[in-house]
């Protein structure tokens, strides 16, 4: 698959991050186009997570910085927030709510007003449980209830930090199955995982990777 | 690979161009501090209502007046760090706050051993001492907060944000104090404040900036230690400490 | 300009107020030494700890490489 | 796929479920409202039960009883959502912060401080507080507490990401509660002694309108920091 016609949706310019007087990269460039999936690879605490986090604009890279279609994304925040979904280890799911209650206020908040919460849960097995309190599902349907904004999003950059955790081997392979569907329709996928991806061929993953530095 | 380093240069520039300030404004402070004090001690004319206790001035004043002007100059430095993102602006913050704290703290006994032989007690309710003592808690808060967090950077920013409210906040507090105060008190008020002759206002004027020129010293003073904390990744720290282990 | 006191008692007297007088300027000399000292010094302890670290930091390398 | 929620269904969505929540979690409302009563309870008994002394007091002891107990359930106001990680998805939000921001503080100050002002007059009851001073009360409580939990709101979210935060949110964000605690007891002492407090009141809705239009940028800022 060629893809030259394809623009820069997400560019890293020279990123450096200092985590407590250790620096975890530095110069890290890299731009990620639609119909790219990237995987971060790299040890513990090499910064996968930080470097996600800078990417979805939650931290402060120490200098560089992140564009979104050549625009830094600190001067189009909101802009750029409605063409993301970011989903970090943290699920974003409250156990007092039920798992319907948990996507349409996630959704809500993202700012969609129209859709079926029960039907885009069922993307995710999830149909049985909506009424059920997230805090009685077990981890992994807990996972899934976040995962279930993948279902019903427009935005094109999906940032994902270790989506696959708890989550079985059909469920897996149902996502690797969106993400290329997701990067077929133009958008692109950044993600972390310890997994190996079955589905989703070498040729088409791009890696990056990030190595442990001691200085 | 080390291309990165560059934009970092600076901190090493600011490091050396503090090193050449320091030994000029600690000289400077000196003098001003032993001039001004030996004069208002020994020289200046006792006052007639207060007699000698008024010599408390000399201190207390000077304190008094550089405890806000340091905290405005702190809540400055971290307004420029945090809105352009100056990193040395954020490190100079991190240095005047504890100066400040210090300071306040002093205006803050003095105006007290100062209360009790003119108004019978250590402490009053002044609308001075009050709100003074309201600023030493600002300058606590700040410095507690950046003490909290793990990573300097972040904790610059979090500092420098309470900083800011506060700066907002004070004369607020300043004013409803004074207000408090004039609803509850009224019979205690400082005397004799109209006209001070020369020999006694020259020695503290040369006291208060004398004040102001000891904080600029050790402000830069901390400085240059937090620039060395804050880049001890950098090889130009590392060689510095390194010879300096080697010692 | 001429010395308000007449001797060195009389001047730590302070016209009987030289207990208050002298406790504040106590209290903010000695206050301020220790500011001064603790900024003196910290430049030291900040050097002293990043060295250790740059060492432990190059200990770790060596461990490393040497595995490799 | 339409996203056309208006900034007001976004304040409204983010109000209701944090009310929904509480609801399913009803210690967070009771707890602080019982520590409120308690506090003001123990003046009497260490005081004395003289009625003179307690209705000289009681303006200074309900407002300061309210404002611990505003700063005690300040503590949870982002924690929760900390943990889980709906506050980074709420930074990530096309909708301004600011407004989203607002919105918890609103539902945080229906949840503790409205019942706050409910159960005040009966407290002022049991410290024997002069007749004409009830209506001063209620109107400073009402337009006191939302700067509370406003200006409360700044120190939590730059706490919200320390392990122990509980300590230094009250030296950071007391020192801020002066001006609404000397106002407020300023008007209800006057109104004791029957002389008008337009001007405290004046001045405490001037200090609402300030840390309404200031506050949710301070808040933001700091969350931003504190999910770093």
């Amino acid at each position: 698959m060629t893809k030259q016609d394809s623009k820069a949706l997400l560019s890293a310019n020279s990123l450096t991050c200092i985590r407590e007087e250790r620096i975890l990269f530095d110069e890290l460039s890299f731009t990620i186009n639609s119909g790219d999936i990237v995987q971060i690879e790299g040890p513990n605490g090499a910064g996968k997570t930080s470097l996600l986090r800078i990417l979805a604009g939650l931290s402060r890279p120490y200098a560089g910085e992140v564009m979104y279609l050549d625009e830094s994304i600190t001067r189009c925040r909101d802009e750029y927030n409605e063409d993301l979904l970011y989903l970090g280890h943290l699920a974003g799911v409250k156990s007092e709510l039920t798992a319907e209650e948990n996507l349409y206020f996630n959704l809500r908040v993202s700012g969609y007003d129209q859709f079926d919460a029960r039907d885009i849960l069922s993307n995710v097995n999830l149909t049985g449980f909506e009424d059920a309190l997230a805090g009685h599902l077990s981890a992994g349907q807990h996972r899934r209830t976040a995962l279930a904004r993948l279902w019903h999003t427009n935005s094109r950059i999906w940032i994902l930090d270790e989506p696959f955790t708890a989550i079985d081997k059909r469920g897996v392979a149902e996502l690797e199955q969106l993400f290329l569907q997701h990067a077929d329709n133009g958008g692109c996928v950044i993600v972390t995982t310890h997994q190996d991806m079955g589905i989703i061929s070498e040729e088409r993953l791009r890696k990056i990777r990030l190595e442990y530095r001691f200085v | 690979m080390w291309k990165w380093l560059h934009p970092y240069a600076e901190p090493q520039r600011a490091y050396r161009l503090a090193g050449k300030f320091i030994p000029w404004l600690s000289i400077l402070a000196i003098l001003m501090l032993l001039t001004g004090t030996t004069w208002g001690m020994v020289f200046s004319p006792t006052d007639y209502q207060q007699g000698d206790s008024y010599r408390i001035i000399f201190v207390h004043v000077p304190a008094a007046s550089m405890s806000m002007s340091a905290y405005i100059g702190m809540a400055i430095a971290a307004f420029i760090g945090l809105v352009w993102q100056i990193k040395l602006a954020d490190w100079m913050a991190a240095s005047i706050a504890p100066i400040g704290a210090v300071i306040t703290f002093i205006a803050l006994v003095t105006g007290s051993t100062w209360g009790k032989p003119m108004w019978g007690t250590w402490w009053v309710w002044d609308a001075r001492l009050t709100s003074e003592l309201v600023l030493l808690f600002l300058y606590l808060g700040v410095i507690s907060l950046y003490a909290s967090f793990e990573d300097k950077v972040l904790a610059a920013r979090a500092a420098g944000i309470l900083s800011i409210v506060g700066v907002i906040n004070i004369p607020i507090i300043k004013y409803s104090v004074d207000w408090w105060n004039s609803l509850h008190q009224g019979s205690i008020k400082m005397t004799g404040k109209t006209a001070m002759p020369p020999d006694m206002l020259v020695p503290l004027v040369i006291n208060i900036l004398g004040f102001g020129v000891m904080i600029g010293a050790l402000s830069l003073i901390r400085f240059r230690s937090e620039i060395l904390a804050r880049n001890g990744m950098r090889p130009w720290v590392r060689e510095l400490a390194l010879a300096e282990g080697a010692k | 300009m001429q010395a308000q006191f007449q001797s060195v008692s009389d001047f730590l007297n302070m016209g009987g107020y030289g207990f208050y007088v002298w406790l504040s300027y106590g209290v903010a000399y000695v206050s301020l030494a220790i500011l001064i000292g603790f900024t003196l010094t910290r430049k030291g302890r900040v050097l002293k700890e990043i060295a250790a670290k740059a060492k432990r930091e190059q200990r770790l390398a060596q461990h490393r490489s040497a595995k490799e | 796929m339409k996203r056309g929620i208006s900034f007001t269904q976004a304040f409204f969505t983010l109000l209701m479920r944090d009310l929904k929540i509480a609801v399913r979690h009803r210690g967070d409302i009771f707890n602080p409202l019982l520590f409120f009563i308690i506090v003001v309870t123990l003046f009497p008994l260490g005081i004395g039960s003289e009625a003179k002394i307690l209705s000289r007091i009681a303006p200074g002891v309900i407002w300061v009883a309210a404002l611990l107990a505003s700063m005690l359930s300040l503590e949870r106001l982002f924690k929760a959502d900390f943990n889980d990680g709906s506050l980074e998805q709420m930074l990530l939000s096309p909708q301004p912060l600011q407004l989203l921001v607002l919105a918890k503080v609103l539902a945080h100050w229906l949840l503790t401080g409205l019942p706050l002002i409910i159960i005040a007059p009966l407290l002022a009851v049991l410290l024997h507080m002069e007749e004409s001073a009830y209506p001063a009360l209620i109107e400073t409580l009402l337009l006191g507490t939302p700067i509370l939990s406003l200006l409360g709101a700044i120190g939590v979210a730059l706490t919200v990401g320390l392990r122990k935060g509980g300590v230094l949110l009250s030296l950071l964000i007391l020192p801020l509660y002066i001006p609404v605690l000397i106002f407020a007891t300023g008007a209800i002492e006057f109104a004791a002694s029957s002389q008008p407090y337009d001007g405290q009141l004046a001045i405490i809705a001037a200090l609402l309108v300030g840390s309404l239009v200031l506050a949710p940028f301070a808040i933001g800022a700091s969350l931003r920091v504190s999910t770093n």
